[in-house]
């Protein structure tokens, strides 16, 4: 094996390398900084202490965290080695809040395409270091989504665009105001007609407050707003539906059957992460008896799939078929297509049926990849089943201002080739990568007379490079704004940190345009609010809380009959049209969405859902595809890991890119997901993977009918944490129907026995005080990966690349291992999720062969990792059943790049080249809550602590507590006969048990 | 004095009238001779032999100066197969000091006086190999320059070993282990080392082997201990040896994964050990009697027995394979029984079918006479047996490893060039080391094979 | 042959022989002794330090209360060094010209902060919190020795992890009642073992020697 | 380069035979006649011999059984004072004192302790080391570690007379009688 250091696509290790020697210290806000004068240190220090530490040498990571900056060397990592001195550095002026060596907690909000989820982020001495949901947020309740978690990592990351630049050259932001206020000076003539602002989605009503007095200024300024993986479809759905923009969303505490056609609801939509927790509710038999039921039709699996009662995979021609057949069932004036076969038509009776008997309890979604056709069905349907009001609710829109944003950007490039753009203001976004390829919008952007092109980004990427100036943007930890939930839910974005790199907000930005250059974030933002709210303290308590009251959106009328006949209409033509062989389908990436996130490295190396890939995307097929071109033999040996690649045409251009076998995928449709090829925006980002928007055009945002797919004989390698998606019949996850469960409630225990207490040589170990112990509910695990991610910016766990998952060695403490169900891969009956950490064994196999005694239980039942104690024999990890255990075969935390220190836990040590590390139940966590109690003489409550993974689960499938005590959580979790643990017939004797898997099937169909 | 070979010299136990001494030889031929090896100046061959041999020996060097650098990661080993090449050479090396201890112990202790010509070479073998095997655990950790804690002693951390893991029971067992045959093979010296002091001319020399003689005078009180003392370390080396081996299976036997979780393991690796250090002693003594023309105390006889004590481990060991395969399927666990299938058929099915052909098919040709009485035959066979054994080992650590309770979890390993340039190396380290021997050492016991003599027989019928 | 040694060696040899176990004995002594000496666990050691800061005044004669300066060690695992602010609320009056106090001074014109050296550094791994043991009634010089004698300070313990574990092991004989966590002038010789096992039992002192308590 | 001992003290009397057989004899014989300062020397075990020369029973054995049992005690002894009193750690749930787990390093601490005494003892019971000793004096005497057998009368011996020792020897088969002197 080659110096892995030469391989390793860390960010982190080339990045002074990469950074052009003017800027060698990542912090720097302006050309005085650069030049590092001292009258600039000392305003510096004075004016933002915490910016004093970056100037330091090497800085240690928890007296760094804990006490107010201060430089210091890495020393005592080794027991034996003498530690070089430290300094403490004391404030000068201590802030009132701020007590040295404990977190404060701020409420702001993370967005995505615009739309909102609180969060409370975790600061220490300063720095955000972990994102938390916010449980008074609507979009929240308390949890978080995978990106969401991640997005702290972003703040820190060292290839963030660190400097305004003009042609690539440094230059200071006044010079960049001053060439803007010229040009739009010349614009005033024309009163804007030659400018253009090209943004996100906004649902900001400040900044959409500032585009109108814009307006006012230039009145034949054009305001387009684009978002590559936007709701385009469902938008364009909802208004044909309802005759005007309208946004609607779900209520599934209500909702006792449930279809969704090609949604996933539970983790791709902007309300899911509320949406999972209501559905979770529903599938605890053992709290409450009743159980709703899922129906999902999909083309490709999605986590919503893997919770479905009846999971049907149909490519999306076939849904559309289905669609029709359902209408008809439910009398929309539908009528069943004629080449639909006997059992879709069987199932779409049955599931009609179901839906029809529960009137005002049953919801149809249609998700965003289906034609706006399709989602005017869905909307009649559940029209048709009275669920409007109560599972349904229509509101106007979320967006600012909703358009046509596929039309919108098409104009805009035509402007652009046509000459009539001189100033264009690209406020965030990629649209040289993610543009349709058919608008050309690269070339477009190339005409000369578009005098002054500004990108403003927080990394500089494709779109920056053909632009004149870049602006590095803030991060949304770093400034003031706002933005609304899916149901229209304000939050006032607050910054816990100064901008790293002195980075303008959108709101500052935009506000030189309104010419009011030099106005701050916080005076605009607060300017929009405070009248609305009334009085200072009502700001406060917004900012306290993380929502403004009262701003959840009213609901709109009710759907319009007349788009369901022209809907019918079109979707029965379609069907009736012969389909074509291949359909690719593209979708946001699960762990990258639309590349946006491509930069960040906890993300790239996230397994995906149901391929487990890192650092890759590949076209998704099913098995009889992968037969049917030729390319389903079995790799072994040293060629495991190497996949055949196909060519995919559409139209005149093709994409060369890998095939991963993906049962559950419909038969016939490939999908590609979005966000991956990146060309510039850092080492992390750029690539890794393979570019789908090459591919995609207008009329093709989703799916794109009749591609072709030639095998190239070339095969690459694709990183993958899971070799194999076969129990092999082993009963690791253990699942049984409704029914079943309740004739035989212990069926968990049906096929595998624990050995007795008494059958061994050794008498059991008695915990006296607390015992702590996990549940994990398999009915309500959707495998999002927001665990995962959580547990890694908790426990400051490197990411190690590419090459070292594709040597097996990836380091996440806590898996979400996934298998099919059911004899065939080709048609799997649906995924088993299941999460594994350390399972904290009360008898450790690993413990007792450590020769150091590095692994050892504590007096609570925790398996204790001892880092600085571990010599690195790896005798542990072999000798766990569970392989939860992770080994640092190389250096692979970071001990170089400032930014990244700034973002580690200061409670968690960073590991050190040749020791093993694994799940601790967040024993920090656990330490922090002892010693409050400790100095309050009392015990540890309920819930008081909560492990990471716990805090961020939306479906809140794991619950943590003390097992000894039969009043907690956990403890009733574990009394219940659905309670099993994993390989325990080798007598382990797991503190982390699971919950057996219950499904609901419609009776009709199990026949 | 006496004519002809003394009757009680040739044992019933004993089939071949083939002699451990080649007739004609007196107290002055065999000392003259044996000694002339050490004493009459370097070989030709010797230089480019040991300069090879030393190349091996910088190639491992350069392997750790790079695995000390960069960190464990420069080997094969990930999760879940967290040991490779590092803990089956380990294992191979262990195995192979085995033959000796037991040729100088055992074979002692049953008065096989067929023994004494090779039990030197053997025991300097034996010394040799559990150096080699010694290496790894140190260089396998992850944190190799802590290694030292998993020793006891005190320190101010008041922290100590975790007697419960075999890993600990390994670093006493063969410490133990290799300073019990040091002790051992030292002993065995004294009497020879005295005779070479006595013979040489050179000043150096003499005062070399002066010194490591400690004045010994052939006095017969000096054999009265020395025989007693050695018949008392040959008591102890060989419940010894037959723990060594046991405990080096707990490594694996102690674990929960199916493959490695088998009671036979000790008894089945303790013949398995014998077997590959017969095969090592063949391997070695074959060419090196015709180099330094010592068939007259290196005969056919000790070929032959040699080779049926192969012949009787290898059974012991194929019946090992057997009853792991039997266990597996009547215990009817069906991660047991995973794990023989996929021996069979699973990713490593070449390395299997490659073991049992080594280890079970070719030690079978040991049946017949003509290849127990030929070198040629004995070497090839033994060279099968070598390779087998390696193979044994990487069979058990890493198909055991690389799919065990949750698919998942599987992977796969292969070793990487550092892990196979420290294998080579090691062998280079040995066969330094066994050059140097015997290019300075008798490597034949000059005082034991007086005793083969007429004369040192005749005294006892008095 | 003739004599090739001379019989002094014989002594010698026998020596060198079965001297060897003392040998060994006396390298594992010696490297025990070693490690635990002041030269290496730097205790009883004077850093250099900005401004010669004297405990000896400022508790001993002035007998300011510890939580003075270090406010949050009640609350929070660190017990907090004195922003510039809080010297100069005394300094700003008394000895305000004194040049010994320039630095003070020149931080809190400039902003500059004062830069000290750690006394009291625990490596990395190791996770310590001030709050838990106060509460606990283990005082301020059970572990920082008689502060209010030190004119320049010192480590006065090894903080070695034998030196925990012996606190851990055994809290009574350390512990002193939650009154006098903070009188430097407390004697511990005042309570008896009974005393002190008692307050044990009443302040819930689990004396934990898991890992995890201190490694993370 | 050899060491010269000056002064020419005499150590006692070498009788010098070429076959064991005379040796053995003669040794029996001087010893009836009531010497008991002498050794006798041969190129390898002569199991008569040693009886001739008054070696029977050796005290080695006890020493081995002795050092065996303090090391079996050591063993266990660390093993329990570490796992037991010094730092009780719960390690897999097992009890502090999992004898069954000792066991092997109990047994390897035997083997050590047993084999390190029966070394040490050998070379204290046979006095070694010893580098210098007055018979390497003798010109002939390399030849013991050869082929020739030696009887040495020591002059310390109370029955020594320097004529009749020598006369005795000599009568006793010996190929040749030469002094050896310190």
């Amino acid at each position: 094996m080659r110096d892995h250091r030469t391989r390793d696509p860390k960010p982190e290790r080339d990045a002074a390398a990469s950074r052009p020697a003017g800027e060698s210290s990542p912090f720097w806000r302006s050309l005085d900084e650069l030049a590092g004068s001292d009258a600039f240190l000392d305003t510096l220090e004075r004016e933002f202490p915490r910016q004093a530490v970056p100037l330091g040498e090497g800085v240690d990571r928890r007296r760094f965290l804990q006490l107010m900056g201060g430089s210091l060397a890495l020393g005592g990592l080794g027991a034996c080695t003498r530690q070089p001195l430290e300094t403490i550095v004391p404030y000068v002026r201590q802030p009132e809040e701020i007590v040295p060596g404990k977190p404060l907690y701020f409420a702001t909000a993370a967005t995505l395409g615009g739309y909102a989820t609180g969060v409370l982020v975790e600061s220490h001495m300063g720095r955000p270091t972990k994102i938390e949901g916010n449980p008074q947020h609507p979009a929240s309740l308390g949890a978080t989504d995978v990106l969401t978690q991640a997005s702290v990592l972003d703040l820190y990351d060292p290839h963030r665009s660190q400097a305004v630049r003009h042609l690539g050259r440094i230059r200071t932001w006044s010079a960049f105001v001053d060439s803007l206020a010229t040009a739009l000076g010349a614009q005033e003539g024309t009163a804007g007609a030659g400018l253009r602002i090209l943004t996100e989605t906004v649902t900001s009503p400040t900044l959409a407050a500032q585009m109108d007095a814009v307006r006012q200024r230039f009145s034949r300024a054009r305001w387009v707003q684009y978002d590559p993986a936007g709701r385009h479809l469902a938008r364009a759905g909802a208004r044909a539906a309802f005759g005007s923009w309208a946004e609607v969303h779900y209520d599934l505490s209500r909702a006792r059957v449930i279809l969704a056609l090609d949604c996933d609801l539970l983790a791709g939509e902007p309300g899911s992460v509320r949406y999972a927790r209501q559905f979770a509710q529903w599938r605890r038999v053992w709290e409450r008896r009743e159980m709703n039921r899922l129906y999902a039709v999909e083309s490709t699996p999605t986590p919503t799939g893997t919770l479905a009662d009846h999971r049907l995979r149909l490519r999306p021609e076939r849904i559309e078929a289905l669609a029709l057949a359902l209408a008809a069932e439910m009398g929309l004036g539908a009528t069943p297509p004629a080449g639909l076969d006997r059992q879709l038509g069987t199932w779409a009776r049955a599931v009609a049926q179901d839906l029809l008997r529960h009137p005002g309890e049953s919801l149809v979604v249609a998700g965003e990849w289906t034609s706006p056709e399709l989602h005017v069905l869905a909307h009649a349907m559940n029209q048709r089943l009275g669920n409007f009001g109560s599972t349904v609710h229509a509101t106007a829109p979320v967006a600012a201002a909703p358009s046509d944003q596929i039309a919108d950007l098409a104009a805009l490039a035509d402007d652009l080739r046509q000459g009539r753009v001189e100033v264009l203001l690209i406020l965030g976004g990629n649209p040289v990568y993610d543009a349709p390829a058919d608008l050309g919008f690269a070339d477009a952007l190339r005409h000369e007379e578009a005098r002054l092109r500004i990108h403003y980004g927080l990394v500089e990427n494709e779109t920056s490079a053909y632009c004149h100036w870049h602006i590095p943007a803030t991060h949304y930890l770093e400034a003031w704004g706002d933005a609304r939930a899916f149901d229209g839910t304000v939050t006032i974005q607050q910054p816990l940190i100064e901008p790293l790199y002195g980075s303008r907000s959108p709101h500052e930005l935009l506000a030189i345009v309104e010419g009011r250059p030099g106005a701050l974030g916080y005076d605009i933002v607060r300017e929009h609010w405070l009248p609305q709210l009334g009085s200072e303290a009502a700001w406060r308590r917004a900012l306290h809380e993380g929502t403004v009251p009262d701003t959840a959106l009213p609901a709109a009328g009710a759907a319009a009959g007349g788009a369901v006949a022209a809907a019918v209409q079109r979707l029965s033509e379609r069907v009736a049209s012969p389909a074509a062989e291949y359909t690719l389908l593209f979708r946001p990436d699960p762990t990258l969405w639309d590349g946006r996130f491509a930069g960040n490295a906890w993300l790239q190396e996230c397994p995906k859902p149901f391929t487990k890939l890192t650092w890759d995307n590949a076209l998704l097929v099913s098995p009889a595809t992968a037969r049917q071109l030729g390319i389903d033999e079995q790799r072994t040996g040293r060629n495991r890991d190497r996949h055949p690649m196909v060519r995919v045409t559409v139209g005149a251009s093709y994409l060369e890119v890998p095939v991963w076998i993906t049962p559950g995928q419909a038969d016939g449709a490939v999908t590609l997901h979005l966000g991956h090829g990146r060309t510039r925006g850092g080492p992390v980002a750029e690539g890794h993977g393979f570019d789908a928007y090459r591919l995609r055009t207008r009329q093709g945002l989703w799916q794109q009918r009749g591609v072709s797919l030639q095998p190239t004989g070339e095969a690459y390698a694709l990183a993958s944490t899971q070799g194999h998606f076969s129990m092999e019949n082993r009963h690791l996850v253990r699942e049984a129907t409704v029914a079943e469960y309740a004739d035989n409630p212990g069926f968990v225990h049906a096929h595998v026995h624990a050995p007795d207490e008494e059958m061994t040589l050794y008498p059991k170990w008695e915990y006296a005080g607390y015992a702590w112990g996990m549940g994990i509910d398999l009915s309500s695990c959707t495998g999002c990966n927001a665990c995962v991610v959580a547990c890694q910016s908790e426990n400051n766990i490197a990411v190690v690349g590419k090459e070292q998952v594709l040597a097996g060695r990836e380091m996440h403490w806590l898996r979400i291992d996934q298998y099919f169900k059911g004899p065939s891969a080709d048609e799997p009956e649906g995924v088993y999720n299941q999460p594994v950490p350390c399972m904290h064994c009360e008898t450790a196999p690993c413990e007792v062969v450590c020769p150091v005694a590095a692994t050892v239980h504590s007096d609570e039942g925790l398996n204790d990792m001892v880092y600085n104690r571990c010599v690195g024999t790896r005798y542990c990890s072999n000798n766990c059943p569970y392989k939860v255990r992770r080994f640092n075969f190389y250096k692979f935390s970071d001990w170089q790049t400032e930014s990244l220190k700034l973002q580690r836990n200061p409670d968690v040590s960073v590991r050190f080249r040749g020791v093993m590390e694994k799940c601790t139940y967040c024993v920090q966590r656990i330490n922090h809550a002892r010693i409050a109690a400790g100095r309050e003489d009392r015990s540890i409550a309920d819930g008081e602590i909560q492990t990471a993974c716990q805090q961020a689960c939306p479906t809140g499938a794991i619950v943590f507590g003390d097992i000894n005590d039969a009043s907690t959580e956990v403890a009733r979790w574990k009394a219940q006969p659905l309670d099993y643990g994993l390989l325990e017939d080798v007598n382990t004797r797991p503190r982390t048990t699971y919950m057996g898997r219950i499904r609901n099937p419609n009776p009709e169909l199990e026949a | 004095m006496t004519d002809g070979p003394d009757p009680r010299h040739f044992r019933p136990d004993v089939v071949e009238r083939v002699p451990v001494l080649a007739p004609g030889h007196t107290p002055a031929s065999v000392t003259d001779q044996i000694s002339a090896v050490v004493l009459s100046g370097t070989p030709r061959w010797f230089y480019p032999a040991f300069g090879a041999a030393f190349m091996l020996l910088m190639v491992l060097m350069f392997a750790l100066a790079k695995l000390f650098f960069e960190g464990t990661g420069v080997w094969g080993i990930n999760q879940p197969v967290g040991w490779g090449f590092a803990i089956i050479n380990f294992v191979w090396w262990v195995g192979i000091g085995h033959a000796g201890t037991l040729i100088s112990a055992i074979l002692l202790l049953l008065r096989q006086d067929w023994r004494t010509s090779i039990n030197r070479f053997a025991e300097a073998m034996t010394l040799f190999a559990v150096a080699c095997a010694g290496l790894f655990p140190l260089i396998h950790v992850g944190r190799p320059w802590l290694a030292y804690w998993m020793l006891p002693y005190p320190n101010t951390m008041g922290m100590w070993p975790q007697f419960r893991s075999p890993l600990v029971w390994d670093v006493f067992a063969v410490s133990t282990y290799a300073i019990v045959s040091l002790l051992f093979w030292y002993v065995g010296l004294i009497p020879d080392l005295a005779t070479l002091r006595d013979r040489s001319q050179k000043p150096r020399a003499r005062i070399l082997y002066g010194m490591a003689a400690m004045g010994w005078r052939n006095s017969a009180k000096h054999w009265h201990e020395h025989e007693v003392a050695s018949l008392l370390l040959a008591g102890l080396a060989t419940p010894l040896v037959l723990s060594v081996h046991s405990v080096v299976s707990f490594d694996f036997a102690v674990g929960v994964i199916p493959g490695w979780h088998a009671t036979i393991f000790p008894p089945y690796f303790v013949a398995g050990a014998i077997f590959a250090g017969f095969a090592m002693v063949l391997t070695l003594t074959i060419p090196l009697r015709t180099l330094f023309r010592l068939e007259d105390f290196i005969t056919q006889r000790h070929l032959q027995n040699m080779g049926k004590v192969m012949l009787a481990t290898g059974l012991i060991v194929v019946y090992g394979y057997a009853i792991e395969i039997f266990t597996a399927w009547y215990s009817a666990n069906p991660f047991e029984w995973y794990v023989v299938t996929n021996r069979f058929g699973g990713p490593y099915k070449y390395h299997y079918t490659a073991l049992i052909v080594c280890n079970v098919l070719a030690p079978q040709a040991l049946w017949l006479r003509g290849v127990r009485s030929s070198a040629i035959g004995l070497w090839a066979v033994a060279m099968f047996v070598n390779v087998g054994m390696w193979l044994e080992r990487f069979v058990i650590v890493v198909t055991s490893l690389h799919r065990d309770f949750l698919p998942s979890s599987w992977g796969m390993y292969h070793g990487t060039i550092w892990d196979w340039a420290t294998f080579l190396g090691s062998i280079g380290l040995f066969l330094s080391l066994l050059f140097l021997f015997i290019r300075f050492i008798p490597m034949i016991s000059i005082f034991e094979m007086r005793t083969l003599l007429p004369e040192a027989r005749m005294e006892e019928r008095e | 042959m003739s004599q090739i040694f001379h019989p002094s060696t014989n002594t010698i040899s026998r020596v060198s022989i079965f001297g060897a176990i003392f040998f060994v004995a006396f390298g594992v002594w010696l490297a025990a002794a070693l490690d635990r000496s002041a030269p290496v666990t730097r205790e009883n050691v004077v850093f250099e330090q900005p401004i010669k800061f004297s405990h000896d005044h400022h508790v001993g004669e002035v007998g300011i209360d510890c939580r003075y300066c270090h406010t949050s060690v009640e609350t929070s695992s660190f017990a907090g060094i004195p922003p510039t602010t809080t010297c100069m609320n005394c300094h700003s009056q008394l000895f305000a010209d004194a040049p010994m106090l320039e630095p003070v001074l020149e931080s809190f014109r400039s902003g500059k902060p004062l830069s000290w050296t750690r006394v009291y550094d625990l490596p990395d791994f190791v996770y310590f919190d001030h709050s838990i043991h106060v509460a606990k009634g283990i005082g301020c010089t059970t572990c920082h020795g008689e502060i209010d004698a030190m004119p320049l300070t010192t480590k006065a313990v090894s903080l070695k992890m034998e030196w925990c574990l012996a606190c851990h092991r055994d809290p009574a004989r350390f512990v002193r009642p939650r009154s006098e966590v903070f009188n430097v002038a407390w004697n511990p010789a005042t309570l008896s073992r009974q005393q002190r096992a008692a307050l044990v039992q009443e302040y819930g002192i689990q004396s934990k020697t898991s890992c995890s308590i201190c490694h993370r | 380069m050899s060491y010269e001992e000056s002064g020419g003290r005499l150590y006692g009397l070498m009788a010098e035979f070429d076959s064991p057989g005379p040796l053995i004899a003669a040794t029996r014989a001087v010893r009836e006649r009531g010497y008991r300062d002498l050794d006798a020397y041969a190129p390898y075990p002569i199991e008569e011999l040693a009886h001739a020369a008054g070696h029977h029973r050796s005290r080695l054995p006890l020493l081995v059984l002795i050092g065996g049992v303090v090391g079996a005690i050591v063993g266990f002894g660390l093993q329990y004072w570490v796992s037991v009193i010094e730092y009780p750690l719960n390690v897999g749930g097992r009890p502090l004192n999992s004898w069954p787990a000792f066991i092997p390093v109990t047994f390897e601490m035997t083997i050590l302790f047993a084999a390190l005494v029966a070394v040490l003892g050998m070379l204290a019971l046979n006095g070694l080391p010893m580098p210098y000793h007055p018979v390497f004096n003798s010109p002939r005497f390399s030849f013991a570690s050869r082929d020739r057998y030696f009887l040495v009368i020591e002059a310390q011996d109370p029955a020594f007379d320097p004529d009749e020792t020598r006369r005795l020897l000599s009568g006793l088969g010996a190929a040749e009688v030469s002094e050896v002197e310190y």
